[in-house]
């Protein structure tokens, strides 16, 4: 199994019967693929629309149907649409059960940096501050480091996404959990040590005498 | 008096300098016809009031900033469209960016008499800069600015003669906030119906705030 | 022609073709019966409605439509309905072109009293604060004088609706304009001199030169 | 997982001394049913945020008030019901008048996240009371805060399966801010349709909102 689908199928196994979810765009959005069998959720895309598809067969993409990241999709039965203004209330007022979202840095009091790198990559937030900020659970997916070294660190140097803790994160060789005393390391990936996630890990974490491998079929 | 106006008419309207919303999520929405025609023209010193200025090489905002017809932006994200970014850098183009659910409110705001909301969106970060911190119950919040704009140009699916609109899926987005917060609003329909076609109940913009109706592209069966 | 019908027909040459109309309870429905001829208008009313019309015949009534007022009203094609944030976007961010509102009080400020006698009558002010403060021409359609006396006064002693100053005074007797300068006498109803103005009148009214009898049909 | 209850159950459900949203202007757009059984079943000690108080002999929030479920009410106009005035001036019922545009807006916020709105209506009223006034761009504004309840009661036309609500002409009013602001949303829908016979662009209220739906009065064809 590659990284992205191991921390896809992790991921997916945090989402719960009818919740209604916001996947961000990249990593995040593998995890739709990889639903534990008999859970049934609603996907939200921030442009709009409440209980997207995966991409409908040739010749029958809509003009008028997209996601987030400029994708075609499709539209299950019972599917809302939004305006902008609906879609955010949403998301700002606590009605987003999780949103999986992207990381650059994630620090010990478990702020996410993930929208800007200075000098380099100036995209603008969109609408990640507005999902890290209200959404009831943000889980961030991302590569444990990067080429600049490690991504869950003691302080991010990267301008925040957010001031509040998210709530898991989820990486190729670890799930990590921010609390108020700090990072909890809640597991392992399969064949992983935890001096290896230590080593490749900038931040204190605290480790547990039992951390259990990643439960990922 | 009928609101419909030809394409021309409808870009000649807006003067150089004009500030403009221009409704669409990555030109899903926008009033395509619309800036393909301001940018025809060499519309000049525009400032935007946008999400985001599309991608290369599919119609919408990116045909404005192309063409360099945008002084000064406001939009949540500019990271689909490398042009966007390199005039930022260059300093030919002012950008603010703007939280996409702060962006929506302001515009709302804007449109609906509001001197500003308080939202916990931004509390801590760079985009709090130059933005007053308000705490209510021990929470922390951002005032939040109205936006208004000379112009709202507005993407449809549907108006009636009258100029009620509705819209298809996702190119709703925007539209119905903006059509409350531009001073003149002209809306690019897909297609225009008979008045009484959109049941009351699925209007999404009522007629009262659509000001210009631009024509279809051909007459068709004469 | 009863004072009532004067003031509505007087109000209703207000209008102009394609305004958005709000006309508060009582007195001022009466303004849509008077119509003057080929204007037309669009009337909201602030429960959630543009475009409604007259009461349907009988056997026609819609249980979910209605006024302001509670009365059972029509729709006329190209009709929408709006949610109550909607409707008070509209009249709050200055789509409504004109309210005409009854008053109990209109001071020399051009401040208008109308939803409130305190220890007699606290009805809530239901939609007019909005409507006296965000309409875009206020007019406020009354009888001159009441049984406590006069209506237009120096300055009101009944709670304020709004700070605003309105932008016209009808009445069975006269047509004030507030101004920054004071109330100016526009026009006087058929037959009433100008002393009989002055003496139901407990503010100062500035008096033109000429001051016209009402125009009505 | 099916949302749908009896009506019994919906009102068992909110205990005494709760804090209720329900929608309706003048009992149009009300769960009547819901507030029938509520009166019935003899709840006390409410606090209601709701736009009015109906009329006597009309359903609705007559109801509550009659039965004196209600101890303490935020709406907008009572002037439409003697009783509710009566127990006021008789000290049985604590009311807050709101003007109804903030009103709206109040329950919007809440629903929303936000931490309050600046609105220019009631500057310099009674409504300004205990209300922190802001001054911006040299307008003055009232900071009104944000409501939330624990149950929003609300009436719908079509309820689908899965709780996609759409609204009927003045009956939409504020339900579809006070599906946003409950901890607990129960609609009351007149029918209950398939998942889907609702298209996309026309729900109003999407199904994540809504918690419970009152079945429908009687099973038909069985």
């Amino acid at each position: 199994m590659d990284d992205k689908t191991l921390i896809a199928k992790r991921v997916a196994r945090e989402l719960k019967n009818g919740d209604l979810v916001n996947l961000g765009i990249g990593l995040p959005t593998l995890v739709a693929n990889h639903l534990p069998q008999g859970i049934e959720v609603y996907f939200q895309s921030e442009n709009g629309i409440i209980g997207m598809s995966a991409v409908p067969g040739a010749g029958l993409i809509d003009d008028y149907l997209i996601d987030a990241g400029g994708i075609f999709v499709g539209a299950l039965p019972g599917a809302a649409t939004l305006d902008s203004s609906m879609s955010f209330s949403l998301i700002r007022g606590g009605h987003l059960d999780i949103t999986v979202l992207g990381g650059l840095q994630v620090d010990e009091k478990g702020r996410l940096a993930n929208w800007m790198i200075p000098g380099k990559m100036v995209p603008g937030m969109g609408g990640g501050m507005d999902l890290a900020t209200g959404a009831r659970r943000v889980i961030v997916s991302m590569t444990h480091a990067g080429k600049g070294g490690a991504k869950i660190v003691k302080e991010c140097t990267l301008p925040l996404t957010s001031e509040r803790r998210i709530d898991l994160v989820v990486t190729e060789m670890a799930v990590i959990e921010p609390t108020e005393q700090g990072l909890v390391l809640k597991e392992r990936a399969p064949g992983v040590s935890i001096n290896q996630i230590v080593a490749a890990t900038e931040a204190t974490l605290t480790i547990p005498d039992n951390v259990p491998e990643m439960a990922i079929d | 008096m009928s609101k419909a106006i030809s394409l021309t008419q409808a870009a000649e309207m807006i003067p150089d300098g004009a500030t403009i919303m221009v409704g669409g999520f990555l030109a899903v929405g926008s009033p395509r016809r619309l800036l393909q025609e301001l940018a025809r023209q060499g519309r000049k010193h525009l400032t935007l009031i946008t999400n985001d200025t599309s991608k290369p090489g599919v119609m919408g905002n990116a045909l404005l900033i192309e063409n360099k017809c945008v002084d000064h932006l406001i939009a949540s994200h500019i990271g689909t469209n490398p042009e966007t970014q390199r005039q930022m850098i260059a300093g030919e183009l002012k950008v603010e960016l703007c939280p996409q659910g702060s962006l929506v409110e302001r515009i709302r705001a804007g449109g609906a008499g509001l001197g500003g909301v308080l939202t916990p969106t931004g509390v801590g970060t760079v985009a709090a800069e130059g933005k007053r911190e308000m705490e209510i119950d021990g929470k922390k919040f951002l005032l939040e600015s109205p936006l208004k704009a000379d112009f709202a140009l507005i993407g449809a699916r549907r108006s009636d003669y009258r100029g009620n609109l509705d819209y298809a899926l996702t190119a709703r987005n925007f539209n119905p906030l903006m059509a409350l917060a531009g001073a003149t609003v002209i809306a690019e329909p897909n297609e225009i119906v008979p008045i009484g076609v959109i049941p009351p109940d699925e209007v999404v913009t009522p007629h009262v705030l659509v000001d210009y109706i631009i024509e279809r592209r051909q007459s068709n069966g004469r």
